[in-house]
C-alpha cells in the first residue's frame, strides 16, 4: 500500500510496479483510492502481488508493505494502522529509519528511509518521488526484477516524455534501490 | 431552382394516404421539401404530428428511407446516421453521394429537441434539419411551446377571467441557431413554394450543419378552415410575423420585403386563437404584439444592413 | 496472445480497438472516462476507423449510437449510472428497433446522495429495459465478455443490444493482467457486419420506429420477447466458438465448490471472485460451502440457477442494489422466481443487500454471511426482509436489542 | 386493407419494408365537399398541385388530369388557390 498526496496523474501511483509484476508473469492487481479530493489531499494506492491469480476485490485492509511518499502524511496519518508486527513501512525522508520510529513513536513492523525527493531533483530535475520509490521498493522486498521494472519505465515514459525525462527515472530508480537504508 | 412542372416529374418520397388532417400545411411543407431533395436521402423525425401520420404500421408515407426514435432527439440520431455514412463511405461500403435530413416540429426542435439539435450544430454534422413549425404542440393537443405567438390561447394557455393566452413571445429559433455560426439559417414559409424550394436546394448543396424553420400553419391549433391556411401564411409574411431571411456564413439577406408591410391585426383576426384579442379591452395586447414584430423587423433590417 | 496490465476499462477499450466500431458516440461520466480517454487515443493515434462522436449528453449518446445502428454501421457506447439512467428512454428503443449495440456500463450508484462508486443499482434499473446483460468479475472478463458481445447483438436470430458491466472503479480502475487475443483472430470471430435492414440502403428504403397502434404493439413487443429467448438458446453457442479460440470458457453462470455444497452463496460481478476466496478458506475448515456466479443476468439463467441449487440446504443471495418496496433485491427476486413452483421452493434464501455506493465488501463480511446461512440451515429460521450487509446501526435493529427511532 | 399478421410473421424490429405502403390506405372517405375540376378554365400553373396536403392533385407531363379521389381528404385548398382569373375548381358536396 502507499501513502501520497493527490496529483494530476493517478494514474502512476498504482501503475508500474502492478505492470511490471505482470510483464514478469505474476498476478497482480493496482488500485486507487478514488475519491473527489483535488490535488494535495492524502491518498491511498493499493497494490496485490502473487504467484496464482488473485479473485479478491476488496480493498487492502492488512497491507504487508507501505510506502510513504510524502513524509509530512506522517504527522497526521498513522500510515501502520492494520500493517502487521512484521511489516515493511518504506518512507520517503531525508531522516534514518531509527529517527523516524523515534520522531513518530512507530512501535511495529522494520522501517526503510530513502530521501527519494532529493534523488527525483538531482535526476529527473523535479520533486517528484512517485518512479523513484520504486527502486526502494524493490531492493526491500525483493518482489521483481530491477531490469525489467527500468525496461518498463522505459518503454512507457518514451511515450510521453523526452529522452532526459526517461534517463532521469532510469537513473532516479537505480539510485534508490542503491541508497535505500534499513535499521 | 426547378419550377413547378419539373418538380411535378419527380419522384414522390412523401406519398398519399398519410393521416394528417385535411388541409395540413406541415404535410405540405414535407411534400416541398422532399420535392426538392433531388438526391437520394434519408429521413429522420422527432416524434410529433408528421411522425405519427406518415407511419402507423404498417403504413408508411416514406419512399426513401426513415426512421424515429423519440421526441428530443432527431438531431443526435441523425449525428448519428451522418457519422455511420462518412464511416461506410471511408471502407467504400458506400459510394453514392446520401444527404441526412432531420424533421422536427417547433415542439421537438424549440424545446425538447434543443439540446440534441445544439450539439448537432456545433459539432459539424453534415444535415439538414428542418424545424416545420406550426407554433405549439399540435400532436398533443394543441399545449403551448415556446415557439408559441404573445397572447395565443392554447389547451395550456386558455384565456380566462385573469389570463389572456401565452404570456411570452416566442423564442426566435432562426436567430439562435445562426448564433452558432452554422453554414445555412434561413427561415422559410409554407405559402412561398419558390423561396423554400431555393432554400432547401441551396442547403443542400452546402456541406456542414444548416437549419430551415418552415412556418406551417395548423388548422386545427390556429382555428381557421382548412383551405385559408395558405393565406394565412402568407400574410404572416406580409405582417412581417415570419420573415423570409437567410444567413449564408453569418451574412443576412432577406429573401422577402415587403412593400407595404401590414399590420398586425390582418393576420391575427383569421385565426380562432386570437379571437378574443378583439374584444375592446385587449386592443393593448394587440399593440404589444404590433410593437414586438416592428422591434424584431427593425433588428433584421439592421443584420442584414437594409 | 499477449499479456497486458490493463484496468477494466483499458480492457474493454482495448476490445473496442480490436473490435473497430464505425460510430462510437460517448459521453463523459466517471467512472467511465478513462474507457474513452483511451479509446479516443486509439482514435486520435489512427488505430482504428471508427467515427467519434463526443455528444452533448447521454441520452445523445444512445440516440446517436441507435442512429447510426440502424444506418448499418457497427456502433458502440458506454456509460455509468445518471449516464445511464439519462439513456433510459433509448435503451427500450434501441432493443424494440433490435438494434445490435455493444454498450459497456461502468457500474455505479445512482444519486441521490450523489455517488461515484460501484454498485449495481445503474444496470438493475434497466434490467427489464430489453438489454442483454452480462457481469464482469475482472478485467480479463470485461474484455472477453466485449467481444463475445458484439456476436450475441449481431446474431441474426438474436439482434438485441448488449450491455457488458463491470464495477465501477473496483475493476473498471484496477490493473490487472489480461490476456489479450490478436487482432486478426478477434477481426475473425466478430465477422463483418451487414444487417438486413439498414438506413443508408437507399436502393431499399425502410421505415425504423412507426407507430403502432392496438393492432400491431403487443405482437412486436411478443417477437421481441422470443428475440430474448433466442438469446437463452444461443449464447451458450457463441461462448463455446470464443473457448476455442481464447481457451477461456464462459457459460451463463459459474459455479465454485457447488457439487456437494450444503451452503450456495449467489453474486454478480467483482464481488464473486473474493467469494471463491472466503470459500477456499471456510473449506479448509470442513464448511460445505460453494457459490455461484450469475455472468449472464437477462436473459436471467433460470434452468442453470435451477440445477446448481438443487443440492442446496440453503441459499444467499447477495443483491448490490436496492429494490425499494419490494420483498427482496432484484436478484434475489429472480432467484426466487425460479424456484417457485419447483420442488426447491421451500428452500431457505437469504437475501443481502451490500457494498452500495462502492461499500467495501471484505471477505470477513462474507465470511459472516455464511456463518450466518449455516444457523439458518440448522434452525430453519429464515429472515424475510433483506439483511443489510455492513451498515452502522443494523445490529441494533435486527437485534431489536436497543430502542431506536428514525430520525427525520 | 390486409389481414393482421401473426407476431412471428412480422419484419424484425417493426421496420416497415414496403416503401410508400400508405398509399394503400385510402383517406378518401375523410371528405364532405369533393373537389371538381373545369379543365376549359385550367391553364396547368399547378399553384394547386404544390399545395395540395395528400399529393392528391393528378399531375401528366406537366398537366392536370384530375384528383386522387382514394385520397383527397376535400381540404378546398386546391380551390382556394386556384388563381382568380380562372377558378378552375370547385368544391361541392361529396354525394352531389
Amino acid at each position: 500500500m502507499a501513502w501520497s498526496r493527490r496529483t494530476r496523474r493517478k494514474k502512476q501511483q498504482r501503475g508500474f510496479f502492478a505492470e511490471t509484476a505482470i510483464e514478469e508473469g505474476k498476478f497482480a492487481q493496482g488500485f486507487p483510492e478514488y475519491g473527489p479530493e483535488r490535488m494535495g489531499a492524502p491518498v491511498k494506492g493499493f497494490t496485490r502481488i502473487d504467484d496464482k491469480p488473485i479473485r479478491i476485490h476488496s480493498g487492502i485492509e492488512n497491507p504487508q508493505v507501505v510506502i510513504v511518499l510524502d513524509p509530512t502524511l506522517l504527522e497526521a496519518i498513522d500510515v501502520t494502522e492494520g500493517m502487521p508486527d512484521d511489516g515493511i513501512l518504506i518512507i520517503n525522508t531525508e531522516l534514518s529509519p531509527k529517527e523516524i520510529r523515534e520522531k513518530f513513536g512507530i512501535k511495529k513492523g522494520k522501517i526503510y528511509t530513502v530521501n527519494a525527493t532529493k534523488i527525483a531533483l538531482d535526476t529527473i530535475g523535479k520533486p517528484i518521488p512517485n518512479t523513484v520509490m520504486l527502486g526502494a521498493l524493490i531492493k526491500v522486498t525483493g518482489v521483481l526484477d530491477l531490469d525489467t521494472l527500468l525496461k518498463n519505465i522505459v518503454k512507457k515514459f518514451s511515450r510521453r516524455f523526452n529522452e532526459k525525462v526517461v534517463e532521469g527515472n532510469v537513473q532516479a530508480i537505480k539510485k534508490a534501490f542503491e541508497e535505500v537504508k534499513g535499521e | 431552382m426547378a419550377n413547378l412542372k419539373e418538380l411535378s416529374q419527380r419522384e414522390v418520397k412523401f406519398t398519399a394516404g398519410h393521416r394528417a388532417c385535411a388541409g395540413c400545411l406541415p404535410a405540405v411543407a414535407l411534400r416541398q421539401v422532399t420535392l426538392s431533395v433531388n438526391y437520394p436521402c434519408v429521413v429522420g423525425f422527432a416524434t410529433g404530428c408528421m411522425e405519427v401520420v406518415s407511419t402507423i404500421f404498417p403504413y408508411t408515407a416514406w419512399k426513401v428511407p426513415y426512421i424515429h426514435v423519440a421526441f428530443e432527439n432527431v438531431a443526435a440520431v441523425m449525428s448519428g446516421v451522418e457519422s455511420a455514412y462518412k464511416a461506410l463511405k471511408k471502407k467504400g461500403k458506400i459510394d453514392e453521394e446520401i444527404k441526412i435530413i432531420a424533421f422536427g416540429g417547433d415542439g421537438g426542435t424549440y424545446d425538447i429537441g434543443f439540446q440534441a439539435l445544439s450539439g448537432m450544430a456545433e459539432r459539424g454534422h453534415d444535415v439538414l434539419y428542418i424545424c416545420y413549425n406550426n407554433e405549439a404542440y399540435m400532436n398533443t393537443g394543441i399545449q403551448r411551446s415556446s415557439a408559441t405567438p404573445f397572447a395565443a390561447q392554447t389547451s395550456t394557455t386558455p384565456v380566462g377571467a385573469v389570463e389572456f393566452g401565452k404570456k411570452q413571445f416566442p423564442k426566435d429559433l432562426t436567430q439562435i441557431m445562426a448564433a452558432h455560426g452554422i453554414p445555412y439559417v434561413a427561415q422559410a414559409s409554407v405559402h412561398n413554394w419558390k423561396d423554400l424550394n431555393m432554400k432547401v436546394e441551396k442547403a443542400l448543396s452546402i456541406k456542414g450543419p444548416k437549419f430551415i424553420n418552415i412556418l406551417a400553419p395548423c388548422t386545427l391549433g390556429w382555428r381557421y378552415p382548412a383551405e385559408k391556411g395558405i393565406e394565412i401564411a402568407k400574410l404572416a409574411v406580409e405582417t412581417c410575423v415570419w420573415p423570409l431571411y437567410e444567413v449564408e456564413n453569418g451574412k443576412y439577406k432577406i429573401n422577402y420585403k415587403p412593400r407595404e408591410k401590414k399590420p398586425v391585426v390582418e393576420w391575427l383576426k383569421l385565426q380562432g386563437r386570437f379571437s378574443h384579442l378583439f374584444k375592446p379591452e385587449n386592443q393593448h395586447l394587440i399593440d404589444e404584439i404590433q410593437k414586438e414584430v416592428d422591434r424584431r423587423w427593425t433588428r433584421l433590417l439592421e443584420l442584414a444592413g437594409a | 496472445m499477449k499479456v497486458k496490465a490493463l484496468t477494466g476499462n483499458e480492457a474493454v477499450a482495448e476490445a473496442m480497438r480490436q473490435i473497430n466500431p464505425d460510430v462510437v458516440a460517448a459521453y463523459p461520466i466517471t467512472p467511465q472516462t478513462e474507457l474513452m480517454h483511451k479509446f479516443t487515443e486509439f482514435v486520435a493515434d489512427g488505430l482504428v476507423d471508427t467515427e467519434m462522436i463526443l455528444v452533448e449528453s447521454e441520452h445523445s449518446a444512445l440516440s446517436a449510437t441507435v442512429g447510426a445502428s440502424a444506418a448499418g454501421a457497427r456502433a458502440m457506447t458506454a456509460t455509468s449510472s445518471q449516464g445511464l439512467a439519462l439513456m433510459w428512454e433509448i435503451l427500450y428503443i434501441a432493443a424494440g428497433l433490435r438494434l445490435p449495440i455493444v454498450m459497456a456500463v461502468i457500474n455505479r450508484a445512482l444519486s441521490a446522495p450523489i455517488n461515484i462508486h460501484g454498485d449495481h443499482s445503474d444496470t438493475m434499473g434497466a434490467r427489464d429495459s430489453g438489454w442483454i446483460q452480462i457481469f464482469s468479475e475482472n478485467s480479463q472478463e470485461a474484455y472477453d465478455n466485449t467481444i463475445i458481445a458484439v456476436r450475441i447483438a449481431e446474431h441474426p436470430e438474436i439482434l438485441l443490444p448488449v450491455m457488458v458491466t463491470m464495477d465501477g472503479f473496483i475493476i473498471s480502475h484496477t490493473m490487472e493482467r489480461v490476456e489479450v487475443l490478436d487482432d486478426e483472430v478477434v477481426k475473425s470471430f466478430i465477422g463483418e457486419y451487414n444487417p438486413k435492414y439498414k438506413l443508408l440502403d437507399v436502393k431499399n428504403p425502410v421505415t425504423f420506429g412507426p407507430l403502432d397502434l392496438q393492432d400491431y404493439y403487443f405482437e412486436h413487443k411478443r417477437a421481441q420477447a422470443e428475440a430474448m429467448e433466442n438469446a437463452y438458446k444461443l449464447i451458450r453457442e457463441i461462448d463455446e466458438e470464443y473457448y476455442k479460440i481464447s481457451g477461456r470458457k464462459y457459460a451463463y453462470v459459474e459455479p465454485y465448490e457447488i457439487d456437494d455444497a450444503e451452503t450456495v452463496l449467489i453474486s454478480l460481478g467483482s464481488t464473486a471472485g473474493t467469494i471463491k476466496d472466503v470459500v477456499d478458506e471456510l473449506r479448509l475448515r470442513g464448511m460445505k460451502v460453494g457459490a455461484l456466479k450469475i455472468r449472464v443476468y437477462r436473459p436471467f439463467p433460470r434452468d442453470e440457477v435451477k440445477e446448481y441449487l438443487s443440492n442446496a440446504s440453503v441459499v444467499g443471495v447477495m443483491d448490490r442494489s436496492i429494490a425499494f418496496g419490494s420483498v427482496c433485491g432484484p436478484v434475489c427476486l429472480d432467484v426466487k422466481a425460479v424456484l417457485q413452483g419447483t420442488k426447491m421452493a421451500n428452500l431457505p434464501v437469504v437475501n443481502y443487500i451490500y457494498g452500495l455506493g462502492g461499500r467495501d465488501i471484505s471477505p470477513k463480511d462474507i465470511e459472516k454471511i455464511f456463518f450466518e446461512l449455516e444457523k439458518v440451515k440448522i434452525t430453519g429460521e429464515v429472515p424475510n426482509l433483506p439483511r443489510y450487509v455492513g451498515v452502522r446501526g443494523e445490529e441494533d435493529y435486527v437485534g431489536e436489542k436497543k430502542g431506536f427511532k428514525i430520525k427525520n | 386493407m390486409s389481414e393482421l399478421k401473426k407476431w412471428f410473421e412480422l419484419p424484425v424490429g417493426a421496420v416497415i419494408d414496403e416503401p410508400g405502403s400508405a398509399i394503400r390506405y385510402k383517406t378518401g372517405s375523410w371528405r364532405t365537399f369533393k373537389p371538381v375540376l373545369d379543365k376549359s378554365k385550367c391553364n396547368d400553373c399547378l399553384i394547386c398541385w404544390i399545395y395540395c396536403p395528400d399529393n392528391s392533385i393528378i399531375v401528366q407531363d406537366g398537366k392536370l388530369v384530375g384528383f386522387d379521389y382514394d385520397h383527397c381528404k376535400g381540404c378546398g385548398i386546391c380551390a382556394e388557390v386556384c388563381p382568380d382569373k380562372s377558378k378552375a375548381i370547385t368544391m361541392v358536396l361529396e354525394h352531389q
